[in-house]
C-alpha cells in the first residue's frame, strides 16, 4: 500500500457496525474506501446529508448532489437530506461518532491547528472548529511530516482550530493515542523502528508495553 | 444495525427514574402502545419532557394519573387536571416553562449548545432564579438545555433504517426531541421499505433513531 | 351583534392584506369568522402549520389535523406544516404581525396576566409568554368585566405574562390603545357612555379626540 | 399578494450599503440570476453573509471578484483566492466564523434569540474579544445574532404562494436564511401551483418570501 492507503486503511478500523462518521476534505475522504464490508457506517457530509456514497459515474452528476468540497457524490439507500442548522446540530450536538481530519500540526495535548497560516494561508476554519469540539472521537489522518517539516509537536505554534479535542493520530508511521500523559504509540508500521518514528515527531512518545504492528 | 424490535423489547429500555421525552401537542402524535407499555409494566419516579400533560385518559396523561411522573419539564398542565392536584399536594414537581422556551431548551441540548438566550419571561415569575445576560444593553433569561435518557416518539411513515416521516399536525416536538435523547424510540403508524420516503422529505434522518416499533392496532 | 361577535369582529378590522396572525383559544378564535374578504390573512397554529382553515364537517375529522386546542380544523390551500421549533421561531422572531390572546388582567403598561391565579389556578403559559414577548402587535380580545370584576387596571396584581407588550385591548365597551401616558380610547360602544366605559375600568381612561363609535 | 416579479423588480429592492445573505454551499443552491444582476447592476458596498465565498467565477464568488463587498460573515474563503487577496489588502474586511456558529447565528436572528451559546471556538482566536458565559462550570462563547436586510435563496419548486422545495443538498443555509431577513427573495427553478407541493413536504413556508422570480435558462 502507498502511504495515504495506510493511513486510511488504518483509520477505518476503528470504526464499528451503526457509527456515524464525518470524513474531512483530502486524505480523509479515502477511509470511505476501507471501511470493512461487514459493517455499516453512515458518512455525514456537512453540508446538509448522510449516506454520501462513491463518486458517480462520469455524466451522471447531479449539481445538487455534492459533498462539502463542492465534489459530486452519490447517495447511499436510506440517505436523508437536511438544512445546515441539522448537519451542525449533529456535528455539534456530539452525534457524530468520529470526525476524521487533517492537521498542520497537532500536539501532546491534543490541540489542533488546521485551519490557518497567519500571514501566508487563511482558507478559514469552515465546519472543522465544530467537528472537533463536538464529535465524539477526533482522529487525525496525515502524512507523519510535511516535506520534512515536523508537524506532531509538544505544543502547536499555529492559531488552534480546538484544545485538546484530538483523541488518536494516525500517521504512515504509527498509531498514537492522546493520553493524559501524552502520545502513546500503540502501533508502529515495521518498515520504521521506534527511534526512526521519534526523529521525526517533536513530541516525546511514550512507547506502549503492547505495541504492535501496523497493517500496511 | 436491526432497529425494529416488538414493544415488549422497546420497553425494557425505559427504567424507574430515568428522565423521557414524549413527542406530541395534547396527546397529538404522540406513541400509544409505548405509553400504555410504561403503565403496564408500573415503570415510575419518571421525569417527564412533554410540551403539555395532555387530558385525562389521554397518552402521556395517562402517566400521571398513574403517578408515575415525579417531576414534568411542560409548558402547559390546564387539560389535565391530575397535574394540578399533584402539583398541589407535592406529588409531582412541575417546572412549568413557555413552550417557545421548552422547545428551543431541547433543542438545545441536541445541538450541543450550552443554553438558550430568550426575551421571553422577562420581568415575569419565569425569570425567578435564572441566570440572565445582557446583549448590546437588552437582558435576556439564559435557560438551561434539556437531554433526557429516552426519547419516545410517533411517526407516520418510519422506514426500516429509521428515518421518519410526520404527517400533519403530529410533528410538533417530535423531530427535536429525536436529536436530545441517549435513546430514540419511535412508534410507527407505518413502516415502510427503504427508499419509500424520499431522501428529501425525510423529516428525522435515521442516524437519530435507535429503536422502531409498529404502532396501531 | 352579540357581545364575542362584536369583540371579534372589531378585532379583524386591524389585519391588512399579508399579515400573519395567531388567535388565542377561546374568544380569539372566532376572530376568523370575521376578516374581510377582499383581504387574505394567514393564520398560524402553534403546534405547527400556517394556513388554518374553518372547522371540518362531522365524520371528516383528521386526528392529525388540530389546532392548539386539540380540536379538529382544515387547511387553506398553500398551508404549510412544521415542527415546534420553526413554529415558535415565527412567533419569537417577530414573524407574526398579530397575535390576538385573552386576559385575565390587562394595565396601562401594557402588561399582561394571562396564565396563573396563584393557588388557584395554575393553567401554564403555554405559547402566551412566546407570543406577546414575539409578535409584533399584540392585541388583547376579551369581554370588559368577568362576572363584574374589573379586568382593566393601573397595574397587574397578577403574575404577567409579559412586561409592557401589549398593544391595543378590544372589548365590548370600546377600544382602547397602549400609549406611554396610559390607555387611549380610541373608539366605544355607542350604547355605553364614557362615563360607564369608566366605571369599568380602573387604569384611567385618556379619551381620545378622535373618539369613534365602534361598528356593532 | 402576488410575489412573482421580474428578476429587474427583484432587483429594485437590493440597495448600496445593504447587508444580503446568499445561500448555497460553495455556490450549490445559490441564485444565479439575482447574482448576475446585482453585478450587471454593480450594486455594491455589500455586507455578505454567507458560508463560504465560493469559487472564482461561481456565483457569489463574482460578488467578491467585482469588488462589490465591503465585509463578509462567512467560515471559508480558500477555494476563493480573490478574497484573500481583498483581506490582506484590506479592502474587504473579513469575520470567520466556525460554519455551525455562523448558521446558529442566523437562526439566532431569525428566531428571536438574544445570542448563540457555544463550546465551538473557546481557547481559539475565535473567543477573542467576544462576550463568554460559564454555565455549570463549562465555558461557552456567547455569539450575537445576524439580520440581513435581503435574502437572496434558491429553490428547486416554489409554489406561486411562496412555499418553497429544496433539493438534495441544494437546501443548505436556504431555509434558516429565509427566516432571518427583512425580505426574502427566491429564485426557483420551477414555479409551480399552489397545492404542487405537499403541506408536509414544504421546506421553507411561504409567509418568510416576500418576492419569487423565474430562475433557470
Amino acid at each position: 500500500m502507498n502511504i495515504k492507503s495506510i493511513i486510511a486503511n488504518r483509520v477505518a478500523k476503528e470504526f464499528k457496525d451503526g457509527n456515524l462518521v464525518n470524513l474531512g476534505i483530502g486524505l480523509p475522504t479515502l477511509v470511505a474506501n476501507y471501511i470493512p464490508e461487514d459493517i455499516e457506517v453512515t458518512l455525514q457530509s456537512e453540508n446538509g446529508f448522510v449516506g454520501i456514497g462513491p463518486a458517480p459515474e462520469q455524466g451522471k452528476e447531479d449539481p445538487n448532489l455534492v459533498n462539502a468540497g463542492a465534489q459530486p457524490v452519490t447517495i447511499n439507500s436510506g440517505a436523508a437530506f437536511f438544512d445546515s442548522s441539522i448537519s451542525f446540530s449533529i456535528i455539534r450536538g456530539g452525534h457524530l461518532d468520529f470526525t476524521v481530519l487533517g492537521a498542520l500540526q497537532v500536539d501532546e495535548k491534543g490541540n489542533l491547528a488546521n485551519w490557518i497560516i497567519p500571514g501566508k494561508m487563511v482558507p478559514g476554519m469552515g465546519g472543522a472548529m465544530d467537528l472537533v469540539t463536538g464529535a465524539k472521537k477526533v482522529i487525525i489522518a496525515m502524512t507523519h511530516t510535511a516535506k520534512g517539516n515536523i508537524k506532531i509537536l509538544k505544543e502547536c505554534t499555529l492559531p488552534l482550530t480546538a484544545k485538546g479535542r484530538v483523541n488518536m493520530i494516525v500517521t504512515e508511521m504509527g498509531v498514537m493515542e492522546v493520553t493524559d500523559k501524552g502520545l502513546l504509540l500503540k502501533e508502529k508500521n515495521p518498515t520504521f523502528t521506534v527511534e526512526e518514528i521519534q526523529a521525526q515527531t517533536e513530541a516525546e512518545l511514550i512507547i506502549s508495553e503492547d505495541l504492535k504492528d501496523m497493517e500496511i | 444495525m436491526k432497529k425494529i424490535k416488538s414493544v415488549e423489547e422497546a420497553l425494557s429500555y425505559i427504567k424507574p427514574g430515568m428522565t423521557i421525552m414524549v413527542g406530541g401537542f395534547l396527546g397529538v402524535g404522540s406513541p400509544e402502545k409505548l405509553i400504555d407499555g410504561i403503565i403496564e409494566k408500573n415503570i415510575g419516579d419518571l421525569t417527564l419532557i412533554a410540551n403539555d400533560t395532555s387530558f385525562p385518559g389521554v397518552n402521556y396523561g395517562k402517566l400521571v394519573e398513574h403517578k408515575l411522573v415525579k417531576k414534568v419539564y411542560t409548558s402547559h398542565i390546564g387539560t389535565n387536571p391530575e397535574s394540578g392536584i399533584q402539583m398541589h399536594s407535592g406529588e409531582m414537581e412541575i417546572i412549568l416553562t413557555p413552550q417557545g422556551t421548552l422547545v428551543e431548551q431541547i433543542r438545545a441540548g441536541g445541538a450541543g449548545l450550552g443554553g438558550v438566550i430568550t426575551p421571553t419571561g422577562i420581568g415575569t415569575v419565569v425569570e425567578e432564579g435564572k441566570q440572565k445576560i445582557e446583549i448590546d444593553g437588552k437582558l435576556y433569561i439564559v435557560e438551561k438545555p434539556l437531554k433526557a435518557d429516552v426519547a419516545l416518539l410517533r411517526g407516520a411513515k418510519v422506514d426500516k433504517k429509521g428515518n421518519v416521516y410526520y404527517d400533519h399536525a403530529a410533528r410538533n416536538f417530535n423531530p427535536i426531541m429525536a436529536m436530545a435523547a441517549e435513546l430514540v424510540i419511535v412508534e410507527a403508524d407505518e413502516i415502510v421499505e427503504i427508499g419509500d420516503i424520499n431522501p428529501n422529505d425525510v423529516m428525522t434522518p435515521h442516524i437519530f433513531v435507535n429503536v422502531i416499533v409498529q404502532g396501531g392496532k
